[in-house]
């Protein structure tokens, strides 16, 4: 044999002798003690457990909280309601002491016995735009459960290279051949089938007959060739950014404004045919063992301080509806409330909200969940 | 006494046995076994209001069997990882053959030793890096009409999920083929070449022949790991059309549906062990002459 | 004065319902250096681990000293083995691997190395005690074999084919410094070996086994004199054996018929024969002599040489007889210088009739 | 003369042989050194042209308490499965070696097919089964589950090994008053002490690399792979290249040092 095959991976390993083991194995142990403190910590009573979508716990947010009160706050992400249902369910008790979640689930959160009820007194509800003030989703027999942080419309995101304003003034714009192949999906089935449902003319989008559901699910259907895929939420941003995708129904702002800031060429409309809102609110955890400082996070988070903070998360941006939180982003960041449309002297995103466009975004009514979401699923093995 | 020390001997090697084999036992027995066990039996339970509910019903079964879209995602889902096998086994066999029989022993290891490296990287960002290389503005596209050819699109298609299948499983089939390759006996090449049988036809009648077993067990690791992959269909293919591991995440979103996602995963367990029992006896069978 | 130390008594052993071992009994005395002999396959390395308490045996007895250890584990017993593969840890120096044993026993560091060390000089390789034994050549390694079997001081030595993977030259000299060992050290050796050579040189006894049952047992002069049976005398192999059929038998010596006519010998006849009996007649080669012409002598076979075998100092004269049997004469080349002989010459082979013996067939 | 010939197209396929291998090793490379290379590039958004070399990315990394959690969590879990799994594969592959006895198929089945089936089932099994008993969620429960899908890894290594380990060396020991306790500890385990040491690297990549299982169960305390994934669903940040790399390098950082270290303590031996 003139050659000596390598037979398998342990010819690439050589052995170590025994001293150099042992001196391995004592700086191994010396850090896992040392990781082992540093766990500990997380563990210990100063640590608020958030449940939340993404990107909440950034520091940008968070940090001031921590400073003011001695604590870590450590979040857990999820992406859309049923996950977040899931997780509340699966987690043993006291694991979360916060959720934020989308105004649509907050009821199921109260009937499973997931969340507590709120005094409205501890919160600066009275600064709220008044359409806020008592969001009926975040009330069940005149009880408050939760309190609305951040909120958005949902109508299409574009390419402002590949189709103009005049183009998206009707969600018809997706069914255009300027964008055949290349209209995206979220993968959620609740905000793309919401937007459809106004596109058929479904007022409101989620409270729908059978009748106008099987229409809806043709309308979804005939959508297909359009398709380009489906995306997690952090593709939505990569596809418009390198032109993958034309057009992405079901989103709005929260995608658009980061976008935009690193001179990607997109907008976000509501069309004509309307939009849904999207909310995130905050609950107490009915199992946390520190409701004083889940009542403290959700204050700061409502706060015209939080407020003006949790506007401009890193990850994405939205609108609030504290006043005095806009009155603070106006003073310290005017251009970021010009992109936000949170000025008292020109349209502002309230307007919308006044001409009756928006419509607030729900589980289905009439239907189950399941009947949605196997339609969402038959559409995409189409 | 003499019947006593002789029982003790043998307790002895029986508990030494038991004690040694126990750990492995328990542990997947614990920790692999009953979860699965236990995956089967909520295939029969039932979900009101995200409540998982102790049941006994086959709805999930039927619902999930009947379903148009189950069975375009496991036709799908099947054809691509046994489209993905194929490319591996074919495109690496070169790149195998060159390592094991032609290249020194020094510049062999060499090369393993790079094989080795993508498994201490992270496969989610080694898929999102190819998310860059095939949009649009990538590297690929800008290369394709840089020379005057049209772009391509990859994307949110099947063919971006076969790129990330090929990432994933690549590495893995060219080693494994490696070391089949190695196991061949050189004297029965030396003959052949001695019988003047040309290099070519030695790798067809010789090598191929003699490598079998190995050839045929990397070709159903990349077909076992196409098949379960998540990563690549959702963030390369767009899950566009969805595999069964997406349909699995899915029934889980869709309101906290395990059992229907449990009905998913059997289905896929059965194919995997079907396959891989096919395979391993068209690998083993005919060598038994 | 003899004494008993090892007995096997009726050991029988059978893997998956085949046997391998049946019904062996033998006594070992101590200081005696046994050679359990035969073709692969005969069952004498079965034995031999069974008397170390690798294979545990189906039926019998294994005594030490009298006391039954068949059921003892291998580790509780003091049988040393040397293995045919030597069997050195591949990771452990020289001098590890003889310490082993005397780790075993719970002797403390500092006392191991020294006894380590005196029995890697009494076996002369001393210089290599920090190697490991992949740097050794095969009769080190032998050596390193012996010297850590040694070093418990053992009363019972199991040696398995401890010479055959030895080259040629080596053998003969591993052979000799055995047998010096053995004499220096007064302990018994119980040794497996395919090599009657090798057998007949060194052991005070031969066991001779054959499809798991003892053919004979006896001192090599003593088996090579007269075999028990058709078996021995063949696989001995340095005899002629001839059909034949007793046409009478009386106190004095025994007639009989045979291809190349009437053959007669001398009293004693291994053991009383039936008139018209058919029997095998054992001649060992080098007790046929060769003549150039009928001399009136019994036992007087005319033929021709058919070819001359040499080797070493000794010639192989093949006889072809006219009926048609071929008889081998071993010569020593003195014989032949005072009597050349070439192929073809016309010989006449005969045997002292005291010297041939019967066999059953 | 046929030689000649044949050796010139022997060339031609040795080159495009050579050829071929280099576009497979590119397609291979191509992601790991562009997660290396856009780590550093100044734009959010990776896409070309090459926005500019920046460290911001790194930065971010080392300031973010989730990932340095994650990074924590990883390490904890990696070193509690690389010994864990590594006994338990050890003697698998010792049962193997040593014994017989009906039933052993199964047995083996069991220690050695778990990785074949997909991780996602395994995720959603897992968290299903543990978040009845109370695992989900805890650092153990990762554990538990990593070792069920490394152990099989290190007995097909160790069992390799013991392959070669000639069938008189443990009857050898036995022989020479090692019972078999002893002979596991002096005899068989130093023996297999470099397959046991490529198993712990082996098992430590496997669990420190595994995101899926993890992401199922891990809950509040995610592994740094499960924080990867999040951040590629979540919000799209060259973050990740950046702790791609750092965890490539370190995974390599370690082996080439374990490379180094052995060939000095070999040459020093001589």
């Amino acid at each position: 044999m003139t050659k000596f095959p390598v037979t398998d991976f342990r010819g690439l390993l050589p052995m170590l002798n025994r001293r150099q083991i042992l001196k391995g194995a004592a700086a191994v142990a010396g850090a896992a003690a040392f990781d082992g403190a540093m766990t500990k910590s997380y563990a210990q009573e100063n640590v608020l457990n958030v449940l939340t979508w993404p990107g909440h716990g950034d520091p940008a947010f968070v940090a001031p909280f921590e400073d003011q009160y001695g604590v870590k706050v450590v979040v857990k992400e999820y992406v859309g309601g049923e996950p977040m249902l899931a997780l509340m369910n699966q987690s043993p008790p006291g694991t979360f002491d916060v959720v934020l979640a989308d105004a649509e689930y907050i009821g199921m959160l109260q009937e499973g016995g997931f969340i507590d009820e709120l005094d409205p007194a501890d919160y600066p509800l009275a600064d709220y735009w008044p359409e806020f003030q008592k969001f009926p989703l975040h009330w069940s027999e005149d009880k408050l459960y939760s309190v609305m942080v951040r909120f958005g419309y949902l109508g299409m995101a574009y390419r402002t290279d590949i189709l103009t304003a005049e183009d998206v003034q009707s969600y018809k714009a997706m069914w255009s051949e300027k964008v055949k192949g290349k209209v995206g999906f979220f993968d959620w089935y609740l905000p793309t089938m919401g937007c459809l449902s106004l596109y058929n003319g479904n007022k409101p989008p989620f409270d729908i007959s059978e009748g106008s559901f099987e229409t809806l699910k043709e309308t979804l259907f005939s959508l297909r060739p359009q398709t380009n895929g489906f995306y997690s939420m952090a593709d939505q941003f990569a596809m418009l950014t390198n032109g993958t995708a034309g057009v992405i129904p079901g989103i709005g702002d929260w995608v658009v404004l980061l976008l935009q800031n690193e001179g990607v060429p997109v907008d976000a409309v509501v069309p004509d045919e309307g939009g849904i809102q999207w909310t995130e609110s905050m609950s107490i955890v009915s199992s946390s063992s520190k409701k004083d400082l889940a009542k403290a996070y959700i204050q700061y988070a409502s706060s015209p301080e939080g407020q003006f903070r949790t506007a401009r998360l890193p990850a994405y941006w939205a609108s609030i509806p504290n006043k005095k939180g806009w009155e603070k982003m106006i003073a310290d960041a005017p251009e970021d409330a010009k992109k936000l449309r949170h000025t008292f002297d020109a349209r502002n995103v309230m307007d919308e909200y006044k001409d009756g466009k928006i419509f607030i975004r729900q589980t289905p009514v009439q239907q189950d969940i399941e009947t949605w979401n196997d339609a969402w699923s038959e559409f995409k093995a189409m | 006494m003499m019947s006593q020390k002789h029982a003790s001997y043998r307790a002895d090697k029986r508990r030494f046995a038991v004690l040694i084999g126990a750990p492995s036992l328990i542990w997947q027995l614990v920790f692999f076994l009953l979860p699965l066990l236990f995956l089967v039996m909520m295939t029969f339970w039932s979900v009101r209001n995200f409540r998982l509910q102790p049941d006994f019903t086959l709805a999930n079964w039927t619902m999930i069997l009947n379903a148009g879209f189950f069975r375009s995602a496991y036709l799908y889902t099947f054809s691509i990882s046994m489209i993905t096998a194929a490319i591996a086994a074919v495109a690496a066999f070169p790149v195998a053959y060159l390592i094991s029989f032609r290249l020194s022993p020094a510049a062999q290891r060499m090369l393993m030793g790079l094989l080795v490296i993508p498994f201490f990287t992270s496969l989610p960002v080694r898929i999102y890096s190819m998310q860059i290389f095939f949009s649009p503005s990538g590297l690929i596209n800008s290369a394709l009409i840089g020379v005057g050819l049209s772009p391509i699109t990859v994307l949110n298609t099947p063919v971006g999920a076969l790129v990330g299948y090929l990432t994933l499983t690549m590495p893995l089939v060219i080693l494994l083929q490696i070391f089949a390759l190695n196991g061949v006996d050189r004297q029965l090449v030396e003959a052949a070449h001695n019988l003047r049988c040309g290099k070519f036809r030695t790798v067809i009648s010789i090598i191929i022949p003699s490598a079998r077993v190995g050839l045929v067990i990397s070709f159903a690791m990349a077909f076992v790991f196409a098949f379960g992959d998540y990563i690549s269909p959702q963030f390369l293919g767009g899950s566009n059309p969805p595999t069964l591991s997406i349909l699995m995440a899915d029934q889980v979103k869709s309101g906290n549906h395990w059992p229907r996602a449990s009905v998913v995963a059997m289905t896929m367990i059965f194919t995997l062990m079907a396959m891989m029992g096919l395979l391993l006896k068209f690998a083993y069978g005919r060598s038994g002459r | 004065m003899s004494v008993t130390i090892l007995e096997l008594d009726g050991l029988s052993k059978s893997f998956d319902k085949q046997s391998a071992v049946s019904d062996v009994s033998i006594s070992v005395q101590k200081g005696e250096f046994i050679a359990l002999m035969g073709p692969s396959g005969c069952g004498k390395t079965t034995t031999l681990r069974m008397i170390a308490g690798l294979d545990a045996p189906t039926e019998g007895q294994i005594r030490i000293w009298g006391r039954d250890v068949s059921q003892d584990a291998p580790w509780r017993r003091d049988t040393p083995l040397v293995w045919q593969s030597y069997a050195l840890f591949p990771f452990m120096s020289v001098r590890r691997n003889v310490e082993f044993g005397l780790k075993q026993r719970g002797m403390i560091a500092k006392d191991r190395t020294v006894k380590a060390d005196e029995w890697l000089e009494r076996m002369g390789i001393a210089a290599f005690a920090e190697r490991m034994p992949h740097q050794l050549s095969g009769g080190q390694r032998q050596r390193v074999a012996l010297a850590r079997a040694l070093a418990t001081e053992p009363e019972l030595l199991l040696l398995d084919e401890p010479l055959s993977a030895l080259d040629p030259h080596l053998k003969v000299s591993m052979q000799t410094e055995l047998v010096r060992l053995h004499r220096e050290l007064g302990i018994t050796f119980v040794c497996v070996t395919h090599s009657h050579s090798e057998a007949f040189a060194m052991a005070d006894r031969v066991v001779i086994m054959d499809k798991g049952t003892v053919q004979q047992i006896g001192a090599p002069q003593q088996i090579h004199r007269r075999a028990d049976n058709r078996f021995v005398a063949e696989f001995l192999g340095a005899s002629n054996i001839l059909d034949v059929k007793v046409l009478y038998a009386d106190a004095s010596g025994v007639a009989a018929d045979s291809a190349i006519g009437r053959l007669s010998t001398q009293a004693p006849a291994l053991k009383p024969v039936q008139v018209g009996e058919a029997l095998s007649l054992v001649v060992a080669m080098d007790r046929v002599e060769i003549a150039r012409s009928l001399s009136g002598a019994v036992n007087q076979v005319p033929g021709r040489i058919a070819m001359m075998e040499v080797m070493g100092a000794s010639i192989t004269a093949i006889v072809e007889t006219e009926g048609g049997v071929t008889l081998r004469s071993q010569l020593s080349s003195r014989d032949i210088e005072s009597n050349p002989l070439a192929v073809g010459d016309t010989v006449v082979a005969s045997w002292d009739p005291a010297s041939a013996y019967f066999v059953a067939h | 003369m046929t030689k000649r010939t044949g050796s010139i197209g022997d060339t031609l396929t040795l080159l495009s042989l050579r050829g071929w291998a280099f576009i497979v090793f590119a397609f291979i490379f191509a992601p790991i050194v562009s997660m290396a290379a856009f780590s550093f590039n100044a734009d959010r958004f990776p896409s070309l042209p090459w926005a500019g070399f920046s460290l911001t990315w790194y930065e971010q990394v080392f300031a973010d308490p989730m990932i340095r959690r994650g990074l924590v969590n990883s390490l904890l879990v990696a070193l509690a499965v690389a010994p864990l799994s590594t006994a338990i594969g050890f003697l698998a592959a010792y049962v193997d070696h040593r014994f017989q006895f009906v039933g052993k198929r199964l047995y083996m089945a069991l220690a050695s097919l778990p990785p074949t089936v997909p991780v996602v089932i395994m995720g959603v099994a897992m968290l299903t089964f543990q978040g009845r008993i109370g695992l989900s969620g805890t650092l153990f429960g990762i554990i538990a589950a990593h070792v069920v899908i490394s152990a099989p890894f290190a007995m097909v290594l160790i069992r390799m090994r013991l392959a070669e380990l000639g069938p008189d060396i443990e009857a050898a020991a036995w022989n020479l008053g090692a019972g078999p306790w002893a002979t596991l500890r002096e005899v068989v385990i130093p023996f297999c002490a470099p397959a046991i040491l490529a198993s712990i690297f082996i098992t430590a990549a496997v669990s420190f690399d595994e995101f899926m299982i993890a992401w199922f169960i891990s809950g509040q305390n995610e592994t740094l792979p499960v924080r990867v994934l999040a951040l590629l669903q979540g919000q799209v940040s060259p973050r990740i290249n950046a702790i791609g790399t750092l965890v490539f390098t370190t995974s390599m950082l370690l082996v080439i040092l374990a490379q180094a270290l052995a060939f000095r303590s070999k040459a020093g031996r001589r």
